[in-house]
């Protein structure tokens, strides 16, 4: 059953030393900032993150590797033009770092939520990041054996919430939120606005309750004024 | 331009001219981050191309300027974007699966290398102090139906960048379909008789100069050859 | 009807009513077709409890009725039923994710045995000439956080269905939690020095009489034992 | 890019003799009747079926079983009450039956639409229907290695297509539309309604239109009258 609460700084307050925290977002889209600047409040270090980047400029992410809270990254994409803050970290040789590729990443996080023990992927074979991986040639095709990414913790965000936790996400912010939820033991998503179940047309659900443990709403981004109802999703505008 | 050998290079809006005008109507594509983005300018609206960015969207229209920019929707190379009638959203998993399913009819890539195998290398330089990252990029390598490369056929210092056997990291193994270069498109067949790298057209040299700057047997054009 | 050991047996009603009770409030639960369903009769509003159905949907609510029935809104057992608000549906392979992946607090199933390890077999019979369908049971057995069996004890030729090792074709492997029993309600510890299996409750008999009729070591009520 | 076609004939004109199909439906919902009414008309044959159940009663596959056009059936559960024409076929020894677990046929069907070439799942594991099969203990866990089912055509049946193919579903009828879609090299579906591109929702598309092939929209279907639009999708009522 998905609980709510008032603020970050409570829905963060099961990531615990040395957790392994699923951290949704591609780039700054979709990345639960509120959540992170509270798990940066909290003072929770030793963590393990798995997500696709390894933090851009001077937020989310980026903040928690400069204050040096994570332990190791797991992700796709950490060197960018301005992850400044992981290439000290990494070059100064306090953080480890699992480089996977981007839809290996994901698929290893379904299998995690999907009860799958492991699979066959085509990606990656015959490259250094496929060294010491089993494989194995099925109908004439060549695969590497992956296994799942289980989060303690998963730090999502989506746009809106209803009161049974279903969830609807925004554009290409969407990205990593549905997955990482299915593969946490425990899920935390930020919202811009909680509604009224019966709010969200159930076709229209993209992340079942069942995934959803504990909600913060907070409310308007500054990011989105309300001037822009044309991007919101349809349900948002009715609510 | 035209499709033609010719005596003058390709200048890299040739090459995306290029590579769009022989993209199929119809076709659903992923444009790699780079060089190959700039082959959407050139898609005209009756090729009714679909473009598919893996951080979750089919239907991404040209870059956001101004007041449509909404950093909720970005793609790939985290360039704001937008969206076209009849684009739909979707999750990681999905997205990716969309790519390793081979449901793309392209996927468009710049390389450092591409070998006569048509394996790619594009993702890491080797060099020890560098950083990895790899993104999607063994994803699209292997994932779409036919896998075009863009990029200079010759390195700074001269040395080709086809060739026999990549000495770079590689991305994918025999996944590379056609390779569009300044001094021409060579198109690599994966026949049951082992691969094959044919010139198709040749810029700025002639098809039998292209062919003695590189270390693999090249299959030259019909009327050379 | 009390949960403490009772001189008649329960009906089947009253079965339905001990699992539904014992129902944690908040769960997502799996009801299967047969017996189990009736629990839905008896679960509380204020239980909170969300059913699943694998057929692609939470937030199933009751049998739907007259005017009600739509032949593309059923369960399991495709039997019409309606929607409760909060409701999400779902393609197949996202609802066994749901199952396979351990999210379902509840699962409860009917069957032919139980073994004294928590092997379940209520799929097929065995029979020669039967034709076989397995349907969901495999994944919903293997799938639930808690699978909660309900049958009699005791098949029509008195010999007990709680046995050491099944004799009918399992539908999986030590994943029984509780078996609920016209005789008594039996909790299976998969422990790490092996499973046991315990009598909560006995009903109709004494625990020692349901004792002498199981072939394995059964451990009764703290207070019989 | 999705063609469009007036009848279901013309729909089902891929489907040749001895062509794997996969058939959507989870009893008689979602079952793409009037595509299956097609194929008996065709007269193709030496089909090999995959579908969650072998029909019921006189309709859809029941009709196509009757009529022997069915070498092969890969479900997960053939006898029924209302079986009677898949079960005098099998008591003939007419048609082959492959018995599967409903959720491993689904992740079957979705692995062979996701690039996936096998992966390890733990439902089926000791039992019959796993036996022969590799299996392998991961973490503590037991698995059983299942393998993609890939179809040549997948029959579908859907609510709404816009122009782009884009597909919604309707209640428990999406049940295995949108794995199917995924997993077969052409995909035919039959909705109730054609709409503009831009009438659905980009946010609430089920199947994208890279998906599916051939759609024939059929109008009105007699089960379900005007009179209850609160049934249908929301962009169905918005088109």
């Amino acid at each position: 059953m998905t609980e709510f609460v008032d603020t970050a700084a409570e829905a963060v307050a099961r990531v615990q030393d040395g957790s392994t925290v699923l951290l949704g977002g591609f780039g700054n889209a979709g990345q639960p900032m509120e959540l992170i600047d509270a798990l940066l409040e909290s003072g929770t270090t030793g963590l393990t993150v798995v997500s696709n980047n390894a933090g851009q400029g001077d937020r989310g992410l980026a903040l928690l590797i400069k204050e040096r809270r994570v332990r190791k990254v797991i992700c796709s994409f950490p060197r960018q033009s301005d992850s400044w803050h992981f290439d000290e970290a990494y070059r100064a040789g306090d953080i480890e770092l699992e480089l996977v590729p981007q839809g290996n990443l994901a698929e290893r996080l379904r299998a995690a939520g999907a009860g799958i023990g492991a699979f066959f992927t085509p990606t990656g074979y015959g490259t250094t990041l496929a060294e010491g991986k089993e494989t194995r040639e099925i109908d004439g095709r060549h695969y590497v054996l992956e296994h799942p990414i289980r989060g303690d913790v998963a730090l999502i965000k989506a746009h809106t919430a209803d009161d049974a936790g279903n969830l609807l996400y925004r554009k290409t912010a969407r990205n990593f939120g549905p997955v990482m939820a299915t593969a946490a033991a425990h899920t935390v998503v930020q919202v811009q606005q909680r509604v009224p179940v019966g709010s969200i047309d159930p076709e229209h659900v993209v992340t079942p309750g069942i995934y959803v443990d504990t909600v913060t709403a907070l409310g308007a981004d500054p990011a989105r004024p309300e001037g822009q109802p044309e991007n919101h999703p349809q349900e948002a505008k009715h609510a | 331009m035209s499709t033609e050998n010719s005596t003058s290079t390709l200048s890299r809006e040739d090459l995306a001219r290029l590579v769009a005008a022989d993209i199929a109507p119809g076709s659903y594509v992923n444009l790699g981050i780079g060089q190959p983005t700039k082959v959407s300018d050139h898609l005209r609206a009756d090729q009714q191309v679909t473009l598919h960015t893996e951080n979750g969207m089919l239907g991404m229209g040209p870059e956001a300027h101004g007041e449509d920019i909404d950093e909720e929707l970005i793609n790939a190379g985290k360039i704001p974007v937008t969206e076209r009638p009849g684009a739909s959203y979707f999750h990681q998993a999905d997205s990716f699966a969309i790519m390793r399913g081979g449901h793309l009819d392209v996927c468009v890539l710049g390389a450092f290398q591409v070998s006569a195998a048509g394996d790619l290398a594009n993702w890491s330089t080797g060099a020890p102090d560098a950083i990895p990252a790899v993104g999607g990029a063994m994803d699209l390598a292997i994932g779409a139906k036919q896998v075009f490369v863009m990029m200079s056929l010759f390195a700074k210092d001269g040395t080709p960048k086809i060739v026999a056997d990549c000495t770079y990291p590689l991305t994918g193994l025999a996944c590379v379909s056609r390779v569009y270069t300044d001094h021409g498109v060579f198109l690599v067949d994966h026949g049951e008789d082992g691969p094959s790298v044919t010139l198709r057209e040749a810029h700025g040299m002639s098809p039998h100069e292209v062919a003695d700057r590189l270390d693999f047997p090249l299959t030259l054009p019909a009327e050379n050859g």
